[in-house]
């Protein structure tokens, strides 16, 4: 038997390991995506003060900071009981607007827009973002720059930093924010506004244009029938920050929706003996394998999920993208049902979708009048038990889950993030890539190497936070063995 | 002309914050492309971990090092890159003190493992545990090792300088490049080796802007539990857990300003051995008591010292790890 | 492991290796005994020359001139720069050892003792664990010296006046001694006159002078020396400053006589028709008026009205004092006054308080009528008190045919004071000689033990032995006048235990005295707290070193005297008043003071101005600079304790003589981590 | 499984801090009245107990200490007035923190003895090296610490050639 190893050197918490292993004749037999490392949070947070969750959590990720840090105070709140004012809720989901903007343009620009402006066979050096300025004006450079700058601007007035920020506490917020800072923001939105559509234009030409590009989105390689969680407001709307938790079926038809204390009754994780990371499912569906279809517990947790999950966006742009979107790529849905994509590679369009709604979201917020209003903190009166705060990360529905004594001490502690959620979609993803590009021994080309890549980076998985940066790739590395186990062959790409 | 100085970059265990808060150096990036040869630099460019390796020993000039020491492999490359670099820097809190993460070190690490594992909604199938070396039907799968406890860089090699933050401040960050661009061109001079940079030699309290007046507390306060938070007034003195007083300046008292207490990323100051040790002496000493009883009841309002006055040191303090942390394995 | 501490710039003041002398005292037998001083040396060459030794020697008396010539004959040849002497405790032999280094050209301060014998061969008794604590012992005393500083003394000037607080016979002595010499002195009383204790007294032990006679012109003397200031009627308010430089406030009564018009005259005592029980000078035996001098001796001599009994103050009229003045001093405006004065040293002579036999219920004072306290059988005795000398019973009339004189009421009694007095056996002695020589009344001494240990002390006790009084050997149990028998009635009957006979007795008397303790003042906390020393639990000043510097406090320029400090008799009182007037003197002739260079100092780049260690000091040494946002310490005012040091956050204050590098050091060389080899991936450059 | 590393009787390494003026002399006055206590302890003096700074118990354990005795005046006895209430205040914080790190409370301890009190200050030492010895060892002294913390306090490595000592007996 043959076996494939992609071993990413590059290390953050978890990051990927690939082994594939191919039978007698040279076909895959299986794949396992391994996660190598483990911190330890849900123990090492026992034992801490609740209030401290916001910052502690923040160290999870340096990526996603913000995500933890609301899903933290939010969890927060709930074990206090206590409801912040409007004005702090207000701020905080403009704070992770701000967020979502910077994180989806990095996204995008950084790492799947190469993909494709390039193009997938483009030579290595030419396939980032220098590539991308290269092809389409050295002036998207300086609106990527400026676009995170903006991003890191928002976060850091309402967050007090603008890595790991600091003041969402149980409650509410530590500080508000003045009528000058509000103008800023304002102003700041509205770029992003344009900002986004531009990013869009630049999609629809590049991509929509491109024959190839919509075949091998469209194509067989990167679809997946799976469950589709995501987050929506009262109105069945597109939330990033609160709501209940939506979760679709494969057909368009809404399992249902749970809100964030009854999580437990609809998400189970199962955990395997190769890896240190668990794989989540819905309980109600039931773990069947790596395996897609309706009768399969796997779900998946991306921009493309939340899409698939909400009736549309709360922003009227953002709406009329969410229409464009299934309109070009849902095909026929059977009536009563609502369109679905399961293409992965969509998930990009997807995120551009989710990053006009953050800009749009931006102006709304920043245009509220509470939204300068010193109000931002609610003393918890009620004795500290039981919480949990969820909110949509970029990566995926992010639960935060705690228990305290008396004194909100915590005394239990179960985290889901985001990225978990995708494990097993994300496995799925690579052995199919797998399959369609090995055959019969055939051996594997570098192209091949970023086609698994791009299987995950579609996922924009967090155990990849190298690949968040500019302007970066995973490197690979793939050992082909014969049977015997000795290496017939040995590929890299970038280490 | 002659060739560039070299330039690497590389993390252990860390969350990618410090990557960050490098790119948000914005256009000083592109200094170090002038400046600098990038010779290795994961994240950011094709690196090949094999040509680090072939390089001669101290031909790298300047190494950014972040993320703590979790594994054996973390622990290969700080060697590796050690033995490759003229000027080695603990970049960030993970390398400098163990960071948040380093608090994995009050437990053994077969507990963080079994409670990760065990949580509410794990599935109790098979009591399933990741093992470093299973058998599947297809073949065999190994999982690394994870290190009893969580070590900062200069417990495995030793370090030139360290660059204190959770993450360091960008600005911070620009102003060390700077130097160190303006010392190889012979323009400035570097601080003597095992000194911290990119940093104040004072403390956050040197920096922040609240009022301060001489400090007794009757009891410490959740800053949740606060009817009001003074907007001018000394946190500490308002009875709020600070961390300012013993904490490295250099953020610009970032937290503080933004009204929530500074929980000490940057670090101890200069010529102190053990972080802890300074807040607890400090926290000690403004309790308003002289009565053991009343004493007792002051120190039950702190949920949590060891947390408190470890919380980024922890694996860098002098006791390192709880004693179970350390016999375990 | 912890990395070794290492040599190079954070060690020796020189740079590069330190050089150190190693030598090890054998002290006769007192250490080698125990010891192995031969094993101990040897290992100091073998394993601490990597740690800067270079000489390392065992001599039999290190401290013997011959010792110390060795050591001075070392730093010569061997440019040591660094000693560490193994020997006694610090306390003992630090001086010497240091003035020798000094001698040799060595800055003192670069001398560490390392104890070997007080806390090595004396405590412990197995050769080989003593020897390898001793060899703990020697390399933390290393890695500590190599890390000393040489240090300056302090120095600031002694202002030349001085303040006695209290005017009992310490004080007196203690100002006259520094008026004499040619220096100011302020002498603050807070009664109405000066004398103290001993004014009431009639007989001293054991010579029976008479103590009017001695004292009184001592007091003249003290109130018309032209060097000293009396302030009488007086309190000290509060004091600023530190040695050499203090200054105190003090709050001058009112007494509603202006003494500058004031002749003493008497006139006013006389007419004043308001009669108060003298509870003070006359122990409640006598009456004085509501204004009054408290005894016909007094210094001053001017009266004081006593506001609370004085029918003018209570009804609005009277004024009779005012009425027959000759001089009109008398002003009933007069208000309390405020002066503050500039002294360069204190000594405090506060005294003691009598201990109320009222306390001890089973001995009937204040119960029983003739039941006296020592104080009032003072008074008895004293031919210008109450009875003019006559001993009688309360009736004022009847001369006693039996008395008891019971011993310790008060002391060595776990109920109340555990200390001895040490001046009532005397006391007591003398008693029983006056009882006897003016009534040939039966006298019965009741003692638990006889403590006569000073000059002619014991000889008056065998004096008083042949005068035929009775010693009963026991603690008297009780005081009764409840009579089981003929023989009993209508006397008082002590019960108690003979030890000596080994029974129970009930012996009959007319009168009982109760020889009652010595206390310390009630207020000594707070006057301690005021002067910035320290009390013992039971209340008395703390003293530097109980032998060694019995009259000096903790804090430089502050010193005590007298009964304030303990019990004690009135030769020991004068000769502590002069003892601290000697050392007041010594100061006031060096014209500045040498202090230990122990102290605090804030280095300023590091302090954030955080405050945590502004409240930290008793001694008000610590002070926030608003303006520059930083906190500094007055090196005069700081006694060196190290508190603030240890308590910063920053690590912004450091500890001269006491460093964190110096202790840090000192505990890896007790615990021999400074053996051990580091083992990271060294540095390239 | 430290145990078994250990020799057959375990003798603790104890670090005591005395204050110059109580807890100090109360070891001279064992001293000089010859009270015999175990050589498990070794003694530090520092001016004051306030001097104390958690800094060196920590050290004191991470170098290898099985224990540590902290000594001072009494209350209300300090020479520097009221220092070791401060002390008190940092020992009990400083418990409650080292607990954390599963160091037992018999390991940090704090004793009040006066100038006078040698046989109570002798007691004391005896009472916990038997407390301590029936714990076990701590040993802490071979775990890897961070490595500047000496840098910072000592300076870098002296490399300084090492001079043969002269060593002599008896008379010069």
């Amino acid at each position: 038997m043959q076996r494939i190893t992609i071993d990413p050197i590059t290390r953050l918490e978890g990051h990927g390991k690939i082994e594939i292993f191919l039978n007698e004749d040279g076909n895959v037999a299986n794949t396992y995506f391994q996660i190598p490392e483990l911190r330890g949070f849900e123990r090492f947070c026992v034992g801490r003060p609740v209030e401290e969750m916001p910052l502690l959590t923040n160290r999870i990720c340096g990526v996603c900071p913000e995500a933890h840090h609301m899903a933290a105070a939010k969890a927060g709140d709930a074990v206090y009981g206590v409801e912040p004012p409007r004005p702090a809720k207000l701020l905080r989901e403009l704070l992770y607007s701000g967020f979502y903007f910077t994180d989806h343009t990095t996204h995008f620009y950084a790492l799947a827009g190469p993909d494709f402006v390039m193009g997938p066979e483009a030579p290595v050096a030419e396939r980032n973002i220098l590539g991308i300025i290269h092809k389409v004006g050295v002036e998207v450079g300086g609106k990527v720059i400026q676009a995170r700058k903006h991003g890191h601007a928002i976060v850091e007035m309402i967050g007090g930093r603008k890595v790991h920020p600091c003041t969402a506490i149980p409650g509410g917020l530590t500080k508000g924010i003045t009528e000058a800072q509000r103008n800023e923001i304002l102003a700041m939105g509205e770029w992003a506004v344009e900002f986004a559509q531009f990013s869009l234009g630049l999609f629809n030409d590049v991509v929509l244009g491109n024959e190839a590009y919509v075949d091998l989105i469209l194509g067989d390689i990167y679809r997946h029938e799976t469950y589709y969680m995501g987050m929506v407001d009262a109105a069945g709307k597109v939330n990033f920050y609160d709501g209940r938790v939506r979760v679709m079926g494969p057909d368009g038809t809404a399992l249902g929706d749970y809100a964030p204390h009854e999580y437990t009754e609809w998400i189970a994780e199962r955990a395997e003996p190769w890896t240190y990371l668990k794989f989540p499912y819905l309980k109600k569906v039931g773990w069947k394998g790596f395996v897609d279809g309706k009768d399969s517990g796997v779900y998946c947790a991306t921009p493309l999920s939340r899409l698939n999950a909400a009736d549309g966006m709360a922003t009227p742009r953002a709406q009329e993208e969410y229409e464009r979107f299934y309109t070009t790529l849902a095909g026929d849905t059977p009536a009563g049902a609502k369109p679905i994509v399961h293409h992965r590679l969509a998930t990009h369009w997807a995120r551009l979708v989710e990053l006009l709604y953050s800009a749009e979201r931006i102006v709304e917020l920043a245009s509220d009048p509470d939204i300068t209003s010193p109000d931002v903190h609610t003393v918890p009166t009620e004795v500290p038990t039981e919480g949990v705060g969820i909110v949509e990360a970029p990566r995926g529905t992010l639960t935060h889950h705690y228990s305290t004594d008396e004194r909100g001490v915590l005394t239990r502690v179960n985290l889901i993030v985001g990225t978990t959620n995708n494990y097993a979609p994300i496995s799925m993803s690579i052995k199919k890539a797998a399959e369609s590009l090995i055959t019969g021994g055939e051996v594997v080309t570098e192209g091949m190497l970023n086609k698994v890549e791009m299987a995950f980076r579609a996922y924009d998985p967090c155990f990849g936070c190298a690949t968040h940066s500019l302007p970066g790739r995973m490197p690979l590395e793939v050992t082909i063995r014969d049977a015997t186990g000795a290496p017939v062959e040995v590929l890299r790409q970038y280490c | 002309m002659t060739e560039k100085p070299k330039f690497a970059m590389c993390w252990a265990a860390s969350c990618g914050g410090c990557e960050i808060a490098v790119l948000n150096i914005g256009e000083k990036i592109l200094d170090v492309d002038t400046n600098f040869d990038v010779v290795f630099w994961p994240v950011a460019m094709d690196a090949k971990y094999k040509d680090v390796e072939a390089m001669a020993d101290g031909s790298i000039t300047l190494t950014l090092f972040n993320g703590s020491i979790r594994n054996s492999e973390n622990e290969e490359i700080a060697r590796l890159l050690r033995r490759k670099s003229k000027i080695l820097v603990a970049f960030g809190s993970c390398a400098c003190e163990g960071c948040i993460p380093g608090l994995a070190n009050l437990s053994p690490v077969d507990e963080l493992i079994d409670t990760a594992f065990s949580t509410v909604s794990t599935d109790p199938v098979n009591g399933n545990r990741p093992r470093t070396s299973v058998t599947v039907p297809d073949g065999d799968l190994h999982l690394p090792e994870l290190y009893p406890v969580v070590r900062p860089l200069s417990s495995v090699v030793s370090v030139d300088y360290f660059m204190p933050g959770c993450p360091p401040e960008s600005h911070q960050i620009a102003a060390v490049i700077d130097l160190v661009i303006k010392a190889i061109q012979g323009e400035a001079e570097l601080p003597a080796s095992g000194a911290t940079i990119g940093a104040g030699g004072s403390t956050v309290c040197d920096e922040c802007s609240r009022t301060r007046a001489v400090k007794k507390i009757k009891a410490f306060t959740r800053i949740q539990e606060l009817e009001e938070v003074d907007p001018d007034l000394c946190l500490l003195e308002q009875g709020i857990p600070c961390n300012g007083p013993a904490t490295r300046s250099g953020c610009g008292a970032l937290c503080p300003s933004a009204g929530a207490q500074c929980i000490g990323c940057y670090g101890h100051a200069d010529g102190v051995i053990d972080f802890g040790a300074r807040l607890m002496t400090a926290f000690a000493s403004v309790i308003d008591s002289e009565d053991p009883e009343e004493i007792d009841h002051i120190l039950d309002t702190l949920p949590d010292p060891a947390g408190q006055f470890y919380r980024f040191s922890l694996a860098g303090s002098l006791l390192g790890a709880a004693r179970s942390a350390w016999e375990a394995r | 492991m912890i990395a070794p501490i290492s040599g190079g710039a954070g060690m020796s003041g020189n740079g590069g290796r330190p050089r150190i002398g190693v030598y090890v005292c054998h002290c006769g037998s007192n250490i080698a005994g125990t010891v192995d001083v031969t094993e101990l040396r040897t290992w100091v060459e073998r394993r601490l020359a990597a740690r800067g030794v270079v000489v390392a020697r065992d001599y039999k008396f290190m401290c013997s001139s011959l010792g110390q010539d060795l050591i001075a004959k070392d730093i010569a040849e061997h440019r040591l720069d660094r000693v560490v002497v193994a020997a006694c405790s610090p306390h003992l032999h630090e001086a010497t050892f240091r003035t020798a280094c000094r001698r040799a050209g060595l800055n003192p301060y670069l001398c560490e003792l390392a104890s070997i014998r007080e806390q090595v061969s004396w405590v412990h008794t197995d050769t080989a664990s003593a020897t390898e604590k001793a060899k703990a012992v020697v390399s933390g005393a290393v890695e500590r010296v190599a890390r000393n500083a040489p240090l300056e003394t302090l120095r600031v000037p002694v202002h030349p006046a001085t303040l006695v607080v209290g005017g009992g016979i310490a004080g007196i002595q203690a100002a006259l001694e520094i008026a004499e010499a040619g220096h100011p002195v302020y002498l603050v009383e807070r009664d109405p006159s000066i004398g103290g204790h001993m004014a009431q007294f009639d007989k001293t032990f054991p010579t029976l002078d008479c103590s009017a006679c001695i004292l009184t012109p001592r007091m003249v003397s003290a109130g018309s020396h032209e060097n000293i200031t009396l302030l009488t009627w007086s309190e000290v308010e509060r004091v600023d400053g530190y040695v050499g430089n203090f200054t105190a406030t003090i709050r001058k009564k009112a007494r509603y006589v202006d003494i500058d018009q004031c002749t003493g005259c008497g006139i006013c005592q006389e007419k004043c028709p308001k009669r108060v029980i003298d509870n003070v000078y006359e122990a409640g035996l006598g009456y004085r008026k509501a204004i009054y001098t408290p005894f016909p001796q007094a210094v001053p001599k001017y009266p004081v009205i006593d506001q609370p009994n004085c029918t003018y103050f209570i009804k609005g009229k009277c004024r009779a004092c005012e009425k027959f003045c000759p001089t009109g001093a008398i002003s009933f405006e007069q208000e309390d006054e405020f002066v503050t004065i500039d002294v360069g040293n204190i000594v405090l002579a506060t005294g003691y308080d009598l201990f109320d036999p009222r306390r001890v219920t089973q001995y009937g004072y204040g119960r029983l009528a003739n039941v006296f306290s020592s104080l009032e059988f003072e008074r008895m005795t004293n031919s210008a008190g109450p009875t003019n000398g006559e001993i009688v019973l309360r009736d004022g009339r009847t001369k006693p045919t039996s008395v008891g004189i019971i011993h310790c009421v008060g002391s060595r009694d776990r109920n109340y004071n555990n200390y001895c007095s040490s001046i009532c056996c005397m006391q007591s002695l003398k008693f029983a000689h006056l009882v006897k020589e003016r009534t040939g009344a039966t006298v019965y001494n009741f003692y638990i033990d006889m403590r006569t240990p000073a000059k002619a002390y014991d000889e008056f006790y065998q004096r008083v032995l042949e005068e035929g009084t009775l010693f009963v050997r026991g603690k008297v149990a009780e005081v009764t006048d409840a009579a089981r028998g003929p023989g009993e009635e209508g006397k008082l009957i002590i019960q108690t235990e003979d030890t000596l006979a080994g029974r129970q007795r009930r012996i009959p008397v007319d009168m009982v005295v109760l020889s009652a303790a010595l206390e310390p003042r009630k207020d000594s906390s707070e006057v301690a707290k005021r002067f910035g020393i320290s009390c013992s639990h039971d209340g008395w000043f703390i003293e530097k070193h109980p032998k060694l510097d019995p009259v000096a406090t903790m804090t430089e320029g502050v010193f005590i005297a007298g009964c304030a400090t303990g019990p004690k008799d009135i030769p020991a009182t004068v000769a502590q008043g002069a003892a601290a007037a000697a050392r007041v003197l010594g100061y006031i002739q060096q014209g500045e003071i040498e202090m230990e260079p122990i102290r605090a100092q804030v280095i300023v780049e590091r302090c954030s101005g955080c405050r945590i260690c502004n409240d930290l000091c008793p001694f008000n040494a610590i002070d926030f600079i608003a303006d520059r946002g930083v906190t500094e310490i007055n090196p005069a005012l700081c006694q060196g304790c190290g508190t603030c040091v240890a308590a910063c956050p920053a690590g912004a204050i450091e500890g001269t003589g006491f460093s964190n590098e110096q202790v840090v050091a000192q505990i890896d060389g007790l615990l021999l981590r400074n053996l051990e080899p580091t083992a990271v991936e060294p540095a390239l450059v | 499984m430290t145990m078994t590393k250990e020799p057959k009787t375990f003798e603790p390494v104890i670090v005591g801090f005395t204050c110059n003026w109580c807890s100090y002399r109360a070891a001279d006055l064992a001293g000089t009245a010859r009270i015999k206590y175990p050589p498990n302890v070794r003694l530090i003096r520092l001016m004051c107990s306030g001097r104390l700074d958690p800094t060196f118990v920590l050290r004191a354990f991470a170098g290898g200490a099985d224990g540590v005795l902290v000594t001072g005046c009494h209350p209300g006895e300090c020479h520097y007035l009221e220092q070791n209430y401060k002390t008190l205040r940092r020992v009990r914080l400083l418990q409650r923190t080292v607990h954390a790190f599963d160091i037992e409370p018999d390991r940090l301890r704090l004793v009040w003895a006066s100038a006078a009190e040698g046989v109570r200050l002798a007691r004391e030492i005896e009472d916990m090296v038997e407390a301590v010895r029936a714990l076990g060892p701590l040993d802490w002294g071979n775990r890897p610490i961070r490595q500047e913390a000496i840098h910072e306090m000592t300076g870098g490595v002296d490399d300084a050639p090492v001079e043969e000592p002269v060593g002599v007996g008896g008379r010069p």
